[in-house]
């Protein structure tokens, strides 16, 4: 930067040529302001989402810019929030990129004292073993009154009032063809 | 050339849920202002600061007719109209937007520290691990892409409404006359009036209470209201510093 | 809601009791301390011009000396007290009237020069056509140097402070006046005192008269003045003050010894008077009381 | 919600939020909506500015009553004893809408004579049997109901149908009724008419007895009383806002039945303005219920068959389809379902698989599975974003069932306490359970967030909302339904080829989800697509209505159906508000067919008229020959009001013109409940399970059909203990959600409630030397747990019958983990259980509280057992029916 530039942006110089003499508006405008964008205006893509906390159903605005979520804010379209959030939902963005977010899979075996890494593939397919080890050791044809039940008492869940609709779909459906009952959620607690 | 913007917060529909002190962290990325259990009501955030840019006041009092009243109220940077931290910033980190709002420049302050007890409301402060002093801009990234600031755009009842000033002025006067009919006499502006000590805030509040009851400053002034004042006592002191040394070496020389 | 019990007779309303204000973040040692520095390197540049002018050669290097330190440690301490210090050139950044931090960096920047040149040519004996000129220079915009300190800590919220304002600059003249003619009788022969002796009564019966004034009439805000290590300092920086100029008078064109302890009384006086004020406006920022009290009253004599 | 279900024939709210703005009066009691639902409350301010009167009932003065216009506190568990002053004072000062009740509700129908009232047996119904603690229903029913007769075995496996952990929740579709006529006298005057019993019921709770019970002084509950009845009529509405205020107590459904028949009564079902609102605390827990996870249901409130009733398709639809109403569809719905799970596998040979559905024998809901699972009987859990350690009442039980499993999987976002409890759980400190010995193998699955699937959640209003996906998930992190869908593809593989019969149901299910993107994940909507259904050509359906029973539509969820109309997704909609009516019907779609206020019909007068123009919702077009207006009329479209079905009309012809509750059999609001209830055709005070209190109306303390686990790890306090003197409450603050695995982990949260409290009166706090900000131990009959004491008159001492009464509250966010902690508000409650839903009395509670901290380690157990010795308990405590 050549000295006569750095002299014409030198604000004592600026408050008097540009009209500021107190030197308290434009003439101290550093270069940093002047280039000043809200993330909202350089996002790649605005996503249409729901707030995931109560059941008033926000509507909300997710900004992404280089696959990442940069913020998450009201949508004023909604008919039920236009546009509004609680604290809860306008905490979404630290909600969903927090630090305090587990990353990778974790086991504790019988009797450990701690848990280890382990491969998501390696535990889906020992949850996948126990669940049909499970089924078949408590598997019912019928119960004590010579009823037919067709089911298993082995195994149980519990959740689904987060979770969408298809998961909870899903869920139900499998474990049903399982022959598991007790499926079970927040909406009884 | 763009109306003065500001903040109109009318506390009668306050529902205290601190939405504005989580957007404004959220979308300005100010960091936690630590985990202590104040038991002020339901405030633990206790002020305004340099990482708590709102502030949700909680007040329990006890009512004429032996029923509660619970009072909440979100305060923020007044942006004056004479800003006594503007005014006093050696570096012009801190300046006057185009909308007439009250702006750091994180990048040219040099954390002097002039501002923080020149502000009458006691808003702005610095950031010990940072060093420079930091406060409500009124979102300035925001409002200039014509966006609303994130604590308005978040507020669930319209406690906090943005707008141009004037327009806001004039919607808080007949909010006040509407409660006043309605039998709400303690309703009243603060911040409002232009002949104030600090010319108006560019935020001001329809409050329930006296304002120190708030933890605002019942009458504010801007310090450098006196400024001319002050530098000529200052003058004066000077001549006299003067005269004192001339009085000093009059008379004979040294032999 | 409980008030404060240490302001049992406050009948105000405040939020918890907790400060309207933020306090001063500025470090006492290095801005107090600069207060005391920065008056004393007026001071002495308005000595060193006298005993110049009035042929006391000795006088006028040590306190030509004495105003280059001085400046030196101000400098330093203004610095240091930045939250950032490597942005402290951003202070010329702007000009700005209306901020007397911005007036007093360029003040100092103005006074660095000419007392940073006749000091060096004064100790090094190179150019002594420019000592003079430097002098004078110096000595001429020492005056500001001495005053606006005054006008900076009182062009704040701070209620001990800014209420203080009319006398506030008086005290300050006074205290550098007498700091830096304590500091004149620590390093001059005997012989060459007797300048620094009147200086020292002028400037004491200065700040003391503005002192007096000043407490007498804030009334309430004025209280942080007397109370607690505020006030103590204060009250000793009298006593020294007092029996620092009577010692001058009476023996400090006499007895070498007797000088060097009535002017360390002096110095120590103006310091301590400094640190005193400082703490003072802390305090009274601390407090709501000093904010609403005045403040209701106010409203209450309007309506 | 069967409190909803059985009075108006569906568990949904029955409006929507935004149209809290039409009322002129809104009693907002057993929900804290300005905390929990902060921007839903934007309506009731709305409202106000419109001049509406907002009314909070609620035992604490909170963030909702501080807005409120009044604010009546009451002691928390005497809800129902408020309620049945109003419906007390309704009925004798003659405000009910006559017309409406004498047109739409049951009132003119006789009762059976055997049938004997609470007032008559001191406070249990005729049919009571003490030793189950159930009811048979059967001297319940109307005059005219044929029980026995050609329908006897019918009859028999109804009682045993209405039992504890029956099938029912009546989500959608009203209780069934044995076959007749009802004998009806429209004048109201018969002594045996549901408008005459319901009179006599409720004589007795009037405004002293409400003072007595409640410690509401009269004065107040007339406020109250004239701002609702003001407020109610042709021109104008009042709405009932409730949460789990409501539903969390041993007799919680009942609450709800008694603000049911205010409604009913006061003519605001139906209208804008109206409803009673039913606030859920969880992003999609009315989908939750609509496409169950719970045990007893199949999607779209279907029962799950019971092992000891239903051995064959035909028998369950004999017992399952009411002659009357929609529901009178279900042999259709229950087949497309069954399509929708095994597809061609499921034919009218194999009775559509109806076969390979697991069977009920009893109630298999979460509580008595814990019991199981410290039995030894149930070996494995899955937790989906669920933290039952601290989220459930009495939470050494759920850890002591944990520690019990062969295996847990846990699928969170943080190390929320259930998947930490081995680690650092209460029990480790106290030294009950040592880390070494804990043979529970423990699975975390990290979760995907809500910007990282696509798919729907459904709001409290019944609106299906569809979210996009913003990014992927990074690391292990993955939805539910990838974890789903690939389970369920390991398990067919590790199965496939197996002969054995009890592996069918696995393999023939469809299970042939599109996946794509790096981690193969299924597509959220083609899951949305069978959900909605398809026809014979996979024609997307329009709605409940296109389902046939014959096998050739496929429809996974029949209330869902028309999610998908037209092939498009109907959930995604998103016109803005401020371009279509204040109802948006344009906005995502709403369950049933996109109805947005439910039994509108009501709306207008019989003659189909709106009661008056400005409660206008929906009416009869006479040239048009249709139902319209400003929502879609929940209604057949072209039903003239003049229809009246013929005797062998079924299902939603056997609805007359004007029988605006459709699901119901009758079509009538239910008033009084013949059938549907484990509990009583009518809601009748009792105390809750613990209380300091004995019943003031009847002999019988407290619910005697309420559900109980009489464990000496499930212990209660002997009502009207002096050991445990005080009642204690749990609640939510603003800043926090649930158990908080989705708040104590953010910083931002955290920092605003950033410690455990209790909350008390000034009067206890002088009573129990607790200062404000000090330390104060809660115990009682389970656990000693350590709160910081916050000292405030929002919570107020009342005089119960001439006893001052004091409540500990006690928010329930914190547990041991997370970036604020404390000890877990769950840990001090016990079990007992509403015997309709199952649901915990964590509402309403008895304790003891002390100045300072509670003790550490083993001493902490034995402070509670001498607590336990003083007070006498033993398994039986407080188990009296």
């Amino acid at each position: 930067m050549g000295v006569t530039t750095w002299l014409g942006q030198w604000p004592v110089l600026r408050q008097f040529r540009d009209g500021d003499p107190l030197g308290r508006g434009r003439a101290v405008k550093s270069a940093a302001t002047e280039a000043l964008e809200p993330r909202t205006a350089t996002a790649d893509r605005v996503v249409k989402s729901v707030c995931p906390y109560c059941a008033v159903g926000c509507g909300q605005n997710v900004y992404v810019k280089d696959e990442r979520v940069v913020q998450i804010e009201g949508d004023p379209d909604s008919p039920i929030s236009r546009g509004r959030l609680c604290p809860k939902g306008s905490a979404s963005l630290q909600l969903t990129t927090g630090d305090a977010r587990e990353k990778y899979a974790l086991y504790r075996p019988p009797h450990a004292a701690g848990w280890q890494r382990i491969d998501l593939d390696t535990a889906m397919d020992m949850i996948a073993d126990r669940v049909v080890k499970t089924r078949r050791e408590t598997w019912e044809w019928e119960s004590p009154s010579g009823m037919r039940t067709r089911r298993t008492m082995g195994f149980a869940s519990l959740g689904g009032a987060t979770l969408d609709n298809e998961e909870n779909y899903l869920i139900k459906k499998l474990f049903t063809a399982l022959g598991a009952l007790q499926i079970e959620n927040q909406a009884r607690i | 050339m763009t109306p003065r913007m500001g903040f109109f917060t009318d506390t009668t529909v306050c529902i205290g849920c601190k939405a504005c002190e989580v957007a404004c962290k959220e979308w300005n990325r100010v960091p936690d202002d630590g985990y202590a259990f104040l038991g002020q009501s339901y405030d633990n955030t206790g002020e305004l600061g340099a990482s708590t840019w709102r502030h949700v006041a909680f007040v329990e009092q006890p009512r004429a007719d032996g029923d509660l009243r619970w009072l909440m109220s979100s305060d923020v940077c007044k942006h004056c109209t004479h800003a006594g931290c503007l005014d006093v910033c050696p570096t012009g980190s801190l300046f006057r937007t185009e909308f007439g709002t009250v702006v750091v420049q994180e990048d040219i302050c040099n954390g002097c520290g002039y501002c923080v007890p020149a502000c009458p409301y006691g808003v702005i402060d610095r950031r010990e691990d940072d060093g420079r002093v930091w406060k409500c801009t009124l979102c300035y990234d925001r409002i200039g892409a014509g966006e609303q600031p994130a604590c308005a755009k978040a507020c669930p009842t319209e406690s906090i409404q943005y707008g141009p000033l004037d327009e806001l002025r004039e919607r808080a006067h007949g909010r006040v006359e509407d409660l006043v009919t309605a039998g709400v006499t303690e309703a009243r502006l603060y911040g409002a009036d232009p002949s104030d000590g600090v010319g108006g805030a560019g935020a001001f509040f329809l409050l329930l209470d006296e304002p120190e009851v708030y933890g605002l400053p019942p009458d504010p002034v801007v310090p450098t209201r006196d400024l001319g004042a002050m530098w000529r006592r200052a003058a004066l002191a000077a001549g006299t510093f003067v005269a004192c040394g001339v009085a000093a070496f009059a008379g004979r020389r040294a032999r | 809601m409980k008030e404060r019990a240490m302001v049992p007779r406050a009948e105000f309303g405040s939020y918890y009791g907790r400060p309207v204000l933020k306090k001063p973040v500025w470090r006492e040692r290095d801005i107090a301390g600069y207060l005391f520095t920065g008056g004393v390197a007026a001071g002495s540049a308005l000595l060193a011009a006298g005993a110049d002018l009035t042929g006391r050669p000795v006088m006028c290097r040590s306190a030509r000396l004495t105003s280059l330190a001085a400046l030196g440690v101000s400098g330093v301490a203004l610095v240091h007290d930045l939250g950032r210090p490597e942005r402290f050139a951003n202070m010329l950044r702007v000009f700005k009237p209306t901020s007397p931090m911005s007036v007093g960096s360029w003040l100092l920047s103005a006074f660095a020069a000419p007392v940073g040149v006749a000091a060096v040519t004064e100790a090094t004996g190179l150019f002594p056509a420019l000592r003079r000129p430097a002098g004078l220079a110096a000595a001429a915009i020492a005056p500001g140097i001495a005053t606006y300190t005054a006008v900076l800590i009182c062009d704040t919220s701070v209620p001990s402070w800014h209420a203080a304002y009319p006398e506030m600059p008086f005290v300050f003249a006074g205290s550098a006046l007498a700091g830096s003619a304590g500091l004149s009788l620590l390093m001059s022969p005997a012989a060459e005192n007797a300048p620094a002796v009147r200086l020292a009564v002028l400037g004491s019966a200065l700040e003391l008269a503005a002192s007096k004034r000043m407490e007498g009439r804030l009334g309430l805000v004025g209280e942080p003045y007397g109370e607690g290590k505020a006030g103590a300092k204060l009250r000793l920086a009298k006593a020294l003050t007092v029996a620092g100029s009577l010692g001058a008078v009476a023996f400090g064109r006499r007895s070498k010894t007797a000088a060097v302890v009535a002017g360390g009384m002096l110095a120590a006086a103006s310091a301590l008077s400094r640190f005193g004020v400082f703490e003072a406006g802390v305090a009274s920022a601390e407090d709501p009381v000093y904010t609403v009290g005045p403040q209701r009253e106010r409203v209450s004599a309007r309506n | 919600m069967p409190g909803l279900g059985t009075s108006f024939g569906r568990g949904g709210a029955t409006d929507f939020q935004q149209d809290l703005q039409n009322s002129d009066c809104i009693v907002i009691q057993g929900s804290n909506m300005a905390e929990a639902h902060p921007v839903g409350f934007q309506w009731v301010v709305e409202a106000k500015r419109r001049g509406a009167t907002v009314i909070h009932v609620d035992p604490r003065f909170t963030r909702t009553s501080a807005l409120a216009d009044l604010h009546v506190p009451l002691r928390p568990g005497s809800d129902i004893a408020f309620l049945g002053g109003l419906v007390n004072y309704v009925l004798t000062e003659g405000k009910w809408f006559e017309e409406y009740v004498r047109c739409y509700t049951n009132a003119s129908f006789l009762v059976r004579e055997d049938f004997r009232d609470t007032e008559d047996l001191g406070g249990v119904f005729s049919g009571f049997d003490p030793d189950s603690g159930t009811y048979k229903t059967e001297s319940w029913q109307y005059d005219g109901i044929r029980v026995g007769a050609e329908e006897q075995d019918e009859g028999e496996k109804r009682e045993k149908y209405e039992e504890p952990g029956s099938g029912h929740q009546f989500g959608s579709g009203g209780a069934a009724l044995d076959p007749g006529e009802p004998v009806k006298d429209l004048t109201l005057q018969h002594p045996r008419c549901v408008f005459q019993v319901l009179k006599r019921h409720f004589a007795r709770y009037t405004p002293e007895a409400v003072a007595d019970i409640c410690g509401v002084p009269e004065p107040k509950f007339r406020a109250v009383a004239e701002a609702l009845t003001a407020a109610s009529g042709p021109d104008k509405t009042a709405a009932f806002v409730y949460s789990v205020g409501w539903t969390q107590h041993t007799v919680g459904v009942q609450y709800i039945r008694t603000a049911a028949i205010l409604q009913l009564l006061l003519g605001n079902m139906g209208r804008p303005g109206g409803g009673v609102l039913a606030l859920r605390g969880h992003a999609s827990i009315q989908g939750s219920t609509d496409i169950p996870t719970l045990y007893n249901l199949l999607p779209g409130y279907i029962p799950m068959p019971h092992a000891d009733r239903h051995e064959s398709l035909d028998e369950f639809l004999r017992l399952n389809t009411p002659r009357g109403g929609f529901y009178g569809n279900m042999p259709a719905y229950l087949i497309s379902l069954l399509k929708a799970y095994w597809g061609d596998a499921a034919s009218p040979s194999n009775d559509f698989c109806f076969d390979y559905l697991p069977r009920l024998t009893g109630d298999h809901s979460t509580y008595p599975t814990v019991v199981k699972q410290i039995e030894g009987e149930c070996k494995g859990y899955f937790l989906f974003g669920q933290n039952p350690a601290v989220g459930s009442s009495n939470g050494k039980l759920q850890r002591k069932g944990m520690a019990n499993l062969e295996w847990l999987v846990v699928r969170d976002f943080s190390l929320i306490e259930s998947a930490t409890w081995w680690q650092d759980g209460p029990e480790i400190e106290t030294g009950e359970m040592r880390t070494e010995d804990i043979g529970t193998e423990v699975f975390f699955l990290p979760a995907a967030a809500h910007t990282e699937k696509a798919g729907t959640f459904t709001n409290t209003q019944r609106l299906l909302q569809w979210r996009h996906q913003a990014v992927e998930p990074q690391g292990d992190q993955r939805s539910d339904l990838w974890f789903a869908f690939h389970l369920g593809r390991l398990i067919r593989e590790k199965l496939a080829g197996s002969e054995d019969s009890m592996d069918r149901p696995v393999l023939d299910l469809t299970w042939d989800y599109p996946t794509r993107g790096a981690h193969d994940d299924p597509d959220p909507e083609a899951v949305l697509r069978e959900i909605n259904g398809w026809d014979a050509d996979s024609k997307p359906l329009s709605g409940y209505t296109d389902l046939k029973d014959d096998g050739t539509t496929t429809c996974g969820c029949w209330i869902y159906c028309g999610c998908f109309a037209d092939g498009v997704n109907q959930t995604a909609r998103r016109k803005p508000w401020t371009e279509q009516s204040w109802v948006a019907p344009e906005w995502a779609w709403a369950w049933p067919l996109n109805r947005r206020i439910l039994y509108n019909r009501a709306s207008a007068d019989p003659s189909g008229k709106p009661w008056s123009d400005a409660k206008a919702l929906v009416w009869w077009d006479d040239g048009e020959r249709k139902w319209t207006g400003h929502d879609v009329p929940d209604f057949a479209a072209d039903k003239d009001p003049s229809y009246v079905p013929g005797a062998s009309d079924r299902a939603e012809d056997n609805i007359a013109g004007t029988d605006p509750f459709v699901m119901q059999t009758d079509g009538k609001g239910w008033l009084y409940v013949p059938s549907g209830l484990a509990d009583g055709p009518l809601p009748t005070h009792y105390e809750p399970h613990e209380s300091p209190f004995a019943n003031q109306l009847y002999e019988r303390r407290a619910n005697p059909a309420r559900q109980m686990i009489a464990r000496a790890d499930n212990l209660s306090n002997p009502a009207g203990s002096d050991v445990f003197p005080y009642v204690v409450t749990t609640y939510r603050l603003t800043e926090h959600h649930t158990a908080g695995g989705m708040s104590r982990w953010l910083p931002y949260l955290a920092e605003l409630q950033p410690e455990f409290f209790c909350e008390v009166s000034p009067e206890l706090a002088a009573e129990r030397g607790l200062t404000h900000l000090g330390w104060a131990t809660i115990v009682s009959a389970r656990a000693a747990i350590e709160a910081k004491v916050m000292v405030t008159s929002r919570i107020s001492s009342l005089t119960i019958a001439g006893r001052r009464t004091h409540v500990v509250g006690l928010p329930y966010h914190w547990g041991p983990n997370g970036y604020v902690t404390g000890d877990a508000a769950n840990d001090l409650l016990g079990v007992a259980m509403d015997p309709n839903v199952h649901i915990q009395e964590s509402k309403v509670a008895s304790c003891d509280i002390r100045p300072g901290r509670r003790p550490r380690g083993p001493a902490s157990l034995r402070m509670v057992e001498d607590y336990r010795r003083r007070a006498g308990i033993t398994i039986e405590t407080g188990t009296d029916r």
